[in-house]
């Protein structure tokens, strides 16, 4: 029982996790429409940047986010006005593969600037463990966790309770309606870039407490983040959260009960499963895009 | 008429345009220079050990190089293809070897790309010097011209289990066979082949009590189950093979989930980026046993020439790449130790690189232990041998305890450098006084 | 207070208005009737800024908006509803009405003319916090109307309001609209139903593919041959 | 008559394709180097692939990124069944093919009701689960990787001249290239180009959508399987992370969709064009510095999506339209 109890909150720490890395996807998928399958190389540059800030400042990561969060936000716009302005009125496939080419620039940009070597950020807490009733919590993770919740916190309260969040909502779901009431929606998808751009660098920030980060590492982050967010259901925040959950407590479960090497493998198949029932997700509302 | 014919000439030009791009991809060498081909993965995911065993073998032509070359001053020149994947692995190996025309080539390091690359140098009775994949079916497929300069994998796991017997059980005082020992593995050619058929086997042999055999997905972001796993059935030794972010990840969970085994084995895992691993775990990597190739610590035990060719190497090392410190790096090491022992041991003596006189010289080395900064020495099996063809029989391991940053070497006995310490504290107490350090050198 | 001069518009290869010019005047109630594909949604895209013309111009209180984008005509106080309502299913009806008063950057003026809008609409006061997605057909169309409200135009082009609408409320609708037009907005009626539309019209233009070939005041309209045998029926 | 502008450019935008591959089936005998040659056989092998990939992709507007399990499946069951059980790839490439279109069929029939991109993600998390299930399977037996003994001989599919896999992959290509050409020119085909333009339009026309796809995914797996059994016995070496890795699928879709997404000539412009150039980029510079190359790789595949959204075969049709009008009203 007790390690069952351990399992299941190492499964909602690193659901956390999960969330947290889904998160800027989720957002811009749901807004822009766009299929980003550049999102784990865009986390992977979030991590350098939060290396970068600890290596020239010495500061803790998650400070750094006062720098990072506005040039994320800058790059985000940016990076919408040139690229994704331009693909999200082509079609499905031109997104993976302009994204891919996309992925490739990123990875080998950052192979010639960081050379191939695995880099880390030690902080005071890296170590620490909390420990209590026999569990183990780790403090890294539980930051990243506080990180989690504080970000989907103001994120949900910003899509609900602000007029450019409100504006955001009606956008992904209404592109035309949005135009007809004067909202520029081209503005609206700038600013929803950019924030999605911020969740990644949150996401970044908070991995770079407790992984070691080199170029090709988001290969692996890609296909996990597009799993949890439809899984969850497109454009839902909480669908989001859920399917994380659902994907890291699984894989704890499926390692310890069962077999190590078939954890990825249960979450496929769990997958492809609930798309079986659900061809929308979980939290998934059939939707017609126009 | 015409216009049909302006289609064709459109379509046909792209094609035959597009075709001999790749000739002129390298700028000629001069005729001065012994062109020597390097095919490494120089991207994707294992770029960063196909790099960094790169920057080996650059260091060694560069010494050789300013040294005055070889074979009546004529200077090497690298010539480099990028192993990527399979397909370039093999693309690669044959440009180098019909459009560069190189004859010896130097690489590729992972035991999945060997199996494609060598073959095509067999193919061209081109010499392969293979640095350090480990499969043992490398050995057998009877590439005549293919050396490897490194350990083979079931060598290097029974020695570690070897040294189960040896260095750790009267350390722990106790009978081996009482001692329980994980093993945990990704479950790819490498760490199969050397923990699975390796370590498991010739602890099987010797009647160690193995408790668990666990491989596992290296994609996995969180190794807590698995950790739990392997705490449930309380080990004494932990023996893990593994690559470089599931190696960190391992050690992670094995310290937040509060999994203290008394020993913990880093069998040929690329710690060797030590300086992160200490970045990461802080004291916490005090006490950690690395088996790997290369003896980084203990140069004082090599003959004097080789000694100050290896300070050399370090040190040209960290000026070329601007790193800070070596702490030997062991991939880069891997890289320098078999590149300067071909250019120094083998080329000068064939004074050709023809693969009849290479194989000559290469049949008549025996060097010791003394002459390599690789542990063992060198000495290649005839090709005649059906299980060790090509291989170099005295490469071995050693085992290195790993203080502070630093290297010790323990294992084997002969080139110990200090009396290995365990059982580790539980983590969180790992920190070690150098004092205390300077007292074990012997 | 909007001129259109002989505009041409073209999806992709094909012309769909060809030399098409209208004008609306201050408080004026215009219908523009026509069979389908004779281009009337276009005219009216055309005009919101979704399907910039070819050539020609338009002018909206003295400014020239053919080449604006749809965001700032709104802005002008030049509201749009179109045929398929394009109101935000998955939002409350209040977070809509909020969003119809985007382009008005006072926040007290926004909520003083939710208050009037909401008075003018009663049945969305009830349902304020219902989400857009669960109002029956003619309270979506009500929606839409009272969202375009929000933003105070001085002129409202509407698309087919009584599309897929039972009769009882259709007359609601249309009754709304006259309501709206009384209040000084100029209308621009796009409308199937060609007898309602030219009863309750000043005046009214005819489109027939793609051309104006007809226009005049709505009554006389009504009793043209022409409009009887192809758009009445009789 | 009058034939309009349409059909003529129709009937002889053939002609090129036809001559095209045929002046791709004679470069091999000029190919001074080994290494041309064998660039050849991935250019023909990756065309084939893409094009195999392009039928219900492209055509069939069904974006699968996961035909890396047909390429796998068909590695393993070739290669196994040669290193294992001695049994002929001849044989084994039947077979792979046969398992293909069994595969295609579970696939499909798990995946094709989920609708456009939500199927794309299925195929690949069908990819990678099968990925890692063999990874087990093989853990478990004598070795993750398998290796092919080189026996020369046509009948072991082993050749000591590069050439020989040159034109074995060209006739694949050659007969995919007829296949897919046969079926666009059949009913199937017509069914096909309706499901791909309109799927509820296609379906209210009586077109039963779901077994068209279904048989065109089944065509499309069988040759890529069959493509993945060529492949291992060229490779020689095969093991799950390597024919099961995502990157196959993408590939294909990338040399198609830079081509242009369906077309017949598409998948293999694409190949012709960017498999050279990425080999030239892999050893442009060389060295540490090796990753610039693919930097700008990636450059170009941005640059050629956003301004080519048809693919090359679009920018080829853009300037013959021009080359003709020139040539029409030279006084212009």
């Amino acid at each position: 029982m007790e390690i069952f109890i351990q399992l299941i909150i190492n499964g909602c720490l690193t659901g956390t996790t999960y969330a947290l890395m889904a998160l800027g996807l989720s957002i811009i998928f749901g807004t822009l429409g766009l299929i980003n399958f550049a999102h784990g190389d865009f986390i992977m540059l979030a991590m350098y940047g939060g290396f970068l800030i600890s290596l020239f400042s010495g500061m803790d990561p998650y400070l750094g986010l006062f720098i990072m969060l506005p040039i994320s936000f800058v790059l985000g716009v940016g990076l919408y006005r040139v690229l994704f302005k331009r693909l999200i009125d082509a079609p499905e496939e031109a997104h993976i593969i302009a994204t891919f080419g996309l992925s490739f620039v990123f990875q080998y940009g950052a192979m010639l600037l960081f050379s191939a070597e695995y880099k880390s950020v030690s902080t005071d807490y890296s170590a620490d463990v909390f420990h209590i009733w026999n569990q183990y919590i780790d403090y890294p993770h539980i930051y990243g966790a506080m990180a989690a919740v504080i970000l989907i916190a103001l994120l949900i309260s910003f899509l609900r309770y602000t007029n450019t969040g409100r504006a955001i909502r009606a956008v992904s779901e209404q592109r035309r309606g949005a135009m007809m009431i004067g909202i520029n929606v081209h503005k609206i998808y700038a600013i929803a870039a950019g924030i999605g751009l911020c969740c990644i660098a949150v996401s970044g920030v908070s991995l770079i407490t407790f992984e070691s980060v080199h170029p090709t590492i988001g290969v692996h982050f890609n296909l996990l983040c597009w799993i949890i967010v439809v899984l969850g259901g497109i454009g839902s925040i909480p669908g989001t959260i859920v399917g994380a959950m659902i994907i890291a407590v699984l894989e704890m479960l499926v390692g310890y009960y069962f077999e190590p090497t078939l954890t990825t493998f249960a979450y496929f198949i769990m997958f492809l499963a609930i798309l079986m029932i659900r061809p929308s997700g979980i939290f998934g509302i059939k939707e017609r895009r126009a | 008429m015409k216009r049909a014919f302006t289609n064709y000439v459109v379509i046909t030009m792209v094609c035959l345009f597009i075709l001999p791009f790749g000739s002129f991809a390298m700028a000629d060498a001069g005729s001065k220079t012994v062109k020597i081909g390097v095919i490494l993965p120089l991207t994707g995911p294992q770029a960063p050990i196909g790099r960094e065993v790169l920057r080996g073998i650059e260091v060694a032509a560069d010494m050789v190089n300013d040294m005055g070359g070889i074979w009546n001053k004529q200077k090497i020149s690298l010539v480099t293809g990028d192993a990527a994947n399979s397909e370039s692995a093999r693309t690669e190996t044959e440009r180098l070897i019909t459009v560069e025309k190189v004859k010896l080539l130097i690489g590729v390091y992972s035991s999945s790309l060997a199996f494609i690359v060598h073959p095509i140098a067999d193919k061209y009775n081109v010499v392969f010097w293979e640095t350090n994949a480990i499969a043992d079916r490398l050995r057998q497929m009877g590439h005549e011209n293919t050396y490897f300069f490194g350990p083979m994998a079931s060598g290097w796991g029974s020695q570690a289990a070897d040294c189960v017997v040896e260095l750790i059980a009267p350390k722990l005082k106790k009978d081996p066979k009482e001692l329980k020992i994980a093993v945990v593995y990704q479950g790819t050619e490498w760490g199969k082949s050397l923990s699975h058929d390796g370590f498991v086997k010739r602890a099987n042999e010797l009647g160690l009590n193995i408790v668990i055999d666990a491989p596992y997905d290296p994609n996995t972001m969180d190794f807590s189950s698995l950790i739990l796993k392997i705490k449930r059935t309380n080990p004494d030794i932990v023996h893990t093979q593994n690559y470089l972010d599931d190696g960190y990840r391992l050690f992670r969970d094995a310290r937040k989930n509060g999994l203290n085994p008394k020993v913990w084995i880093a069998d040929g895992c690329p710690w060797a980026y030590v300086d992160e691993a200490f970045q990461k775990f802080g004291d916490d990597m005090n006490y950690v046993l690395d088996l790997n190739q290369v003896a980084g610590g203990n140069i004082w035990s090599l003959s004097p020439t080789t000694q100050s060719q290896y300070r050399e190497f370090l040190d040209r090392y960290t000026k070329k790449y601007n790193v800070k410190s070596v702490a030997a790096s062991s991939d880069v090491a891997v890289g320098f130790t078999s590149a300067i022992a071909l250019f120094e041991h083998v080329l000068p003596a064939a004074g050709s690189l023809d693969p009849k006189k290479i194989a000559e010289v290469v049949n008549d080395l025996s060097l010791p232990a003394t002459s390599t900064a690789r542990p063992g020495g060198i000495k290649f099996a005839p090709q005649s041998d059906p299980v060790q063809a090509g291989q170099n029989i005295r490469a071995g391991v050693v085992a290195r305890q790993i203080f502070n940053k630093k290297y010790y070497t323990v294992w084997p006995k002969d080139s110990a450098e200090i009396e290995a310490i365990f059982p580790a504290p539980p983590f969180g107490k790992r920190a070690f006084d150098d004092k205390n350090l300077e007292m074990l050198i012997k | 207070m909007l001129e259109i001069e002989s505009i041409n518009v073209y999806y992709s290869e094909l012309h769909v208005l060809k030399d098409v010019s209208l004008v609306v005047n201050d408080r004026e109630f215009v219908s523009v009737i026509g069979g389908n594909g004779a281009g009337k949604s276009t005219l009216l895209n055309s005009i919101g800024g979704h399907i910039p013309p070819k050539s020609g111009m338009i002018k909206f209180r003295d400014t020239e908006i053919q080449k604006a984008p749809a965001h700032s005509i709104v802005g002008m106080g030049l509201s749009h509803i179109s045929g398929e309502r394009s109101i935000f299913t998955k939002m409350s009806v209040r977070d809509n009405l909020l969003l119809g008063g985007w382009v008005q950057k006072d926040k007290k003026k926004v909520d003083a003319q939710l208050q009037n809008v909401i008075g003018m609409f009663p049945i969305l006061d009830e349902r304020k916090h219902q989400l857009a997605g669960t109002l029956s057909g003619g309270e979506q169309q009500m929606l839409a109307i009272a969202r375009a409200l929000m933003a105070e135009p001085k002129m409202l082009m509407l698309d087919e309001p009584s599309f897929g609408l039972a009769p009882k409320i259709v007359d609601e609708v249309f009754e709304t609209i006259q309501k709206i037009n009384e209040s000084g907005v100029s209308i621009l009626l796009v409308e199937q139903d060609v007898n309602r539309s030219l009863s309750v019209a000043h005046r009214a233009y005819v489109l027939e593919n793609g051309q104006v070939v007809m226009q005049g005041e709505g009554k006389e309209l009504l009793g043209n041959d022409h409009i009887k045998q192809a758009y009445i029926g009789m | 008559m009058k034939i309009t502008t349409g059909q003529r450019l129709q009937s002889y935008m053939k002609d090129p394709l036809v001559l095209f591959i045929a002046v791709l089936g004679i470069l091999p005998l000029f190919s001074s180097h080994h290494f041309y040659l064998q660039m050849l056989t991935l250019v023909f092998l990756f065309a084939f692939f893409s094009e195999a990939w392009n039928i219900i992709s492209g055509f069939g507007k069904q974006f699968s990124l996961g035909h890396v399990a047909f390429f796998g499946v068909g590695a393993y069951i070739t290669g196994i069944l040669y290193s294992d059980y001695g049994i002929s790839p001849w044989i084994g490439l039947v077979l792979s093919g046969a398992f293909g279109v069994l595969l295609a069929l579970l696939i499909g029939f798990a995946t094709f009701r989920l609708r456009a991109f939500f199927f794309t993600l299925s195929t690949i998390a069908c990819a990678e689960a099968l990925r890692v299930l063999v990874t087990y399977w093989r853990l478990g037996s004598s070795g993750l990787g398998t290796t092919i003994p080189a026996v020369n001989g046509l009948e072991n599919l082993t050749f000591s001249h590069e050439i020989c896999y040159t034109y074995i992959a060209y006739i694949l290509l050659l007969v995919v290239v007829f296949v897919t050409y046969r079926i666009t020119k059949s009913r199937i085909g017509y069914y096909l180009l309706a499901t791909g333009g309109d799927e509820e339009a296609a379906k209210s026309l009586g077109v039963n959508t779901y077994r068209i796809k279904l048989a065109v995914f089944a065509i499309s797996g069988f040759f890529t399987a069959i493509g993945g059994g060529f492949y291992c016995m060229y490779m020689r070496y095969i093991e799950p992370s390597m024919v099961f890795a995502v990157d196959f699928s993408v590939q294909f879709a990338v040399f198609a969709i830079v081509g242009g997404l369906g077309t017949i000539a598409g998948p293999i412009l694409g190949s012709v064009i960017l498999i050279p150039l990425s080999t030239f980029f892999r050893s442009w510079i060389g060295g540490l510095f090796t990753p610039i190359g693919f930097l700008i790789y990636g450059i170009i595949l941005v640059i050629i999506i956003l301004f080519l959204p048809g693919g090359l075969m679009k920018g080829i049709s853009i300037v013959k339209d021009k080359i003709v009008q020139k040539i029409n009203n030279p006084q212009e």
